[in-house]
């Protein structure tokens, strides 16, 4: 294994320290492991989210004004515990609630819900909202359910920015949840990642073949099968997610992410035959993110979103955000 | 009688706990590779280690304050799945616990029924959903029915122990229905439950640390 | 070799592609391979940079208000030719004249040359500056001299802020060349780059070592030395451009860029030991930038670079800017 | 006298260029690896590709035009250090030759002469820098010599292409002073520079096809 890093124990401890000394607009409470944002909330609903690490820039990249105003950052794939939410609900609530954007986990479901409840006993507010997008994963009452992925980074923006418009909590919860139901994701990994304190890759891939249906913890995908060439990807990426999701008639919001290890310069080309295919299809593009925006270490592949979105949602999506990775109109 | 476990003896339970995660978290972390996301060895090493820590650290008290103890660090430094449910294991163990220095042989069965249905409450999870019920159900079954069929305390725990094994092996061919491991529908058979094997390990401890006492 | 792309022959055409439809703001000329903004630039001075294709997001990426008015893109790891970079000064230009960036490679040098010849038989008026940062390359007049590696972005920024304010062709040349003359960067990499084309990585390194002073071209480094912790590095990398360049007593610009392969959180562990030594030394980081922005393919490693600034380069640096991958003030 | 090039005898120097590069394509892009960016192989195929595409295309008129032709089209499509250096060569070769449809012996010389002082006036490179010229020099060199010496235009060619080729195996030792492989320093020592490569195949094809022209 080769990493740019001290040791994997301190690791997400030094990259905190990191993320401290990039950005200013940010404070980060190191002890409870929690970025917050210096933006004022005083009087309006609060967002934290949160989970295990290694999903960088997810989700403390995008803490700041008009996006998440906490982010709990859990050891690495690791939800983070009760207590940590709660000091990081603590902190931001000023009275007006606090919603939990929450990935469809189930450590990260237990744990947030540990503190939602230790948050309500202090007299906070609290509201959820699950992310499970991911249409690798069969949808069944009986399971886990579906995972959570980069439809997350999309609610927290639209949801951040409903916030800071003064939105309650009921309204914002309303807005996630409708963003949550329209989102959907598919991702394909060319290699594994490789957990720093396990020191080798989660999977073995041969040179040949690629997983479909990935998602971002190192896990196996649905199906082993042959590389592929970008065109015939972003057909199967497609394919699934509008067979799942009727996406016709709305403007989308799609993000391709790279998985973390994926130059650039393929992720363009990915996204000219992901846009081919919804051309094809009479899906329009409306917005959309190309890059490493949800990853899982140091993975390469890539997963795309599309999330079915209105004048509503795209309005909100254009609104002032001023994170370290997602910043405009500020 | 001899049947009822002193703190020391809880005590020790949680240490030889904690020493065979360690040397077993290699093992726990490749079966979270194949079927999850290869931490659960690393979290239940730095759970466990926590509790060690919390229990050097002194102030023993009742059993309810210990287990209780022992629940809160584990919810607080294990995150993930396994955090909240062995977390709520013990602190369901705590709130189903006398405020005593000791548990006899029904306290502790009683003790164990409720954390094992604290698991079950957060997790929804039931036998054949390849999870750590897997394991535990069968344990404390076992332990109910040896204690009703009149045997001693160690010999019904080391039945709950061999049972908790069967159980954790009775994983392998199912198809996982929750926690990360179903998201590999079909992919995730032929492999055995990170979780089931981890709670195989905290009931075989248990039995190990009361053999070893009683020896 | 494992990529998601149709086929190197076609991966740069893809990616232009994506690249058009990702961002409304940009304006791709398929022919030519030159990546244009819309941004006005009536009466005031317009930059062109370019070079090989691979180091994304540079220099497509930073095309847009407030930086580069064209990015000419050559094939992977090869200068672009005369004639493209023709066309994108013939394209931009609006009487006030054109700044070429160039870094300093033999092949970019002469094409950009010929480029200024062909450009000035026409009537257009050039100016060009070389970026030549690379202080792992030994300085001197009887070779090719330094690389230019990420300097070259910084002074993107500066430059096309003071473009964007009007200023002369060459009080913006003067101004491009003070930033050159006060960046230095220094690389090393975990892993080799695959060029597509060629299907096997430049060059092998074994599990337990590195590349010390790395470019971004897949060429080996100056030394193979056993893999370093991220405090030991950093150590290394400081050590090397701050004893080549005085920074003290001034603000700097730092910019920790991923080499393509590296995941965010391996980055900001290292800005953390950067900053770290920075700290020591008592130079101050005034601005900074973590994160993949001048890349070499798919290869694992670092790049820092330190620019010496003052309150008129932070200020221009401050400027509004709309590009894909540089946004804030806009 | 059969000692003139005509039209057709560069049209066969240049199509067995552009067949020699891309057999030897890996080899170059091998070499480059090793001391550069790996992509030199594939920019020599791209441009002497496009060179046989422009002369399949027709229009041939004076040997002038055809090699200014040759040398923009490779100017235009290679890229990179050689794509100007190779564009430059040619286009001063036209520069320096008849408004004629063949060149003689002498007018060849000249040609070639002006072909290598234009890549020398442009790169700035000398013998010895561990680039094209270490090839290219000598092969200027040894044809002026043997014309000179009253040897025939073939056999004068057939020892330049000789020259490169001993030209470029020098490169092998010496530690670079220009172009990419500079930066390593000490460490380019032990490879042939791939540009002399290049160049030595550019010599032994004019060989190679005045041998098979006159055989
Ligand atoms: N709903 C559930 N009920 C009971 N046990 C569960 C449930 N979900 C997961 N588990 C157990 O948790 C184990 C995984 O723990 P761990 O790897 O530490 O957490 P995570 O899955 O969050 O990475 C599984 O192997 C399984 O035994
Ligand atoms: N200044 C120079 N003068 C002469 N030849 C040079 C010079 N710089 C580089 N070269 C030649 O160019 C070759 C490299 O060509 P190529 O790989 O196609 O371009 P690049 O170096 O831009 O990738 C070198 O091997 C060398 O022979
Ligand atoms: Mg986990
Ligand atoms: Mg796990
Ligand atoms: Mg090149
Ligand atoms: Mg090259």
């Amino acid at each position: 294994m080769k990493k740019l890093i001290n040791s994997p124990q301190t690791l997400l401890a030094d990259a905190l320290r990191g993320v401290a000394a990039a950005h200013d607009q940010l404070s980060v409470d190191f002890e409870n492991r929690i970025v917050f944002s210096t933006a004022p909330r005083e009087g309006r609903v609060a967002l934290v989210s949160g989970g295990g690490s290694g999903h960088e820039p997810l989700h403390s990249g995008f803490v700041g004004a008009g996006m998440l105003d906490a982010a709990c950052a859990g050891e690495i794939f690791t939800s983070p515990t009760p207590d940590q939410i709660l000091a990081a609900a603590t902190g931001v609530d000023s009275g007006a609630g606090v919603l939990f954007v929450v990935k469809n986990y189930t450590g990260d479901l237990l744990n947030f819900e540990m503190a939602a409840e230790l948050a309500r006993e202090q007299g906070i507010e609290v509201a959820s909202v699950v992310v499970a997008d991911d249409v690798a994963v069969e949808d069944s009452t009986w399971t886990a359910g579906r995972r959570g992925v980069g439809t997350t980074l999309i609610l927290e923006k639209v949801a951040g920015a409903a916030a800071a418009r003064g939105w309650s909590l009921e309204k914002v919860q309303v807005l996630a949840k409708r963003i949550a139901d329209a989102g959907r994701s598919m991702g394909a990994a060319l290699t594994s990642c490789t957990v720093p304190a396990v020191g080798k890759p989660s999977f073995d891939l041969p040179e040949d073949e690629m997983e479909l249906g990935v998602g971002i913890h190192g896990e196996p995908g649905r199906k082993r099968v042959p590389v592929m060439s970008a065109a015939e990807l972003s057909h199967a990426l497609v394919e699934s997610i509008t067979t799942d999701y009727d996406f016709s008639g709305k403007p989308v919001i799609a993000l391709l992410t790279g998985l973390g290890g994926t130059p650039l310069i393929e992720l363009y080309a990915m996204f000219a035959e992901v846009s081919a295919r919804l051309n094809e299809r009479n899906i329009t593009i409306a917005r959309s993110l190309v890059g490493n925006y949800v990853t899982s270490l140091d993975m390469r592949g890539c997963s795309l979103t599309l999330v079915g979105a209105d004048n509503e949602i795209l309005d909100l999506w254009d609104a002032p955000v001023n994170t370290p990775a997602l910043r405009w109109n500020d | 009688m001899s049947e009822a476990l002193t703190i020391d003896a809880l005590q020790q339970w949680l240490h030889r706990f904690a020493f065979d995660i360690t040397t077993q978290a290699d093992w726990l972390t490749e079966l979270d590779s194949a079927i999850g996301d290869a931490d659960h060895g690393t979290n239940m090493v730095r759970g466990t280690a926590a509790v060690v820590a919390k229990l050097d650290g002194g102030t023993t008290g009742t059993v309810q304050e210990l287990l209780k103890a022992v629940g809160i660090t584990l919810v607080s430094t294990v995150g993930g799945a396994s955090g909240s449910l062995y977390g709520t294991f013990f602190l369901e163990m705590a709130r189903n616990s006398p405020s005593d220095v000791q548990l006899n042989g029904s306290e502790l069965e009683n003790a164990l029924h409720a954390g094992v249905n604290g698991v079950i409450a957060r997790g929804h999870a039931t036998v054949g959903d390849k999870t750590m019920i897997d394991a535990l159900e069968p344990a404390i079954t076992a332990l109910s029915q040896s204690l009703a069929d009149g045997r001693q305390l160690q010999g019904s725990i080391a039945a709950a122990a061999a049972a908790a094994t069967i159980g954790r092996d009775s994983t392998k061919p199912l198809v996982a229905r929750k926690g990360r491991a179903s998201y590999l529908g079909e992919r995730s058979a032929g492999h055995i439950d990170p979780g089931a094997a981890s709670a195989a390990i905290l009931v075989a401890a248990l039995a190990a640390s009361i053999g070893e006492r009683t020896a």
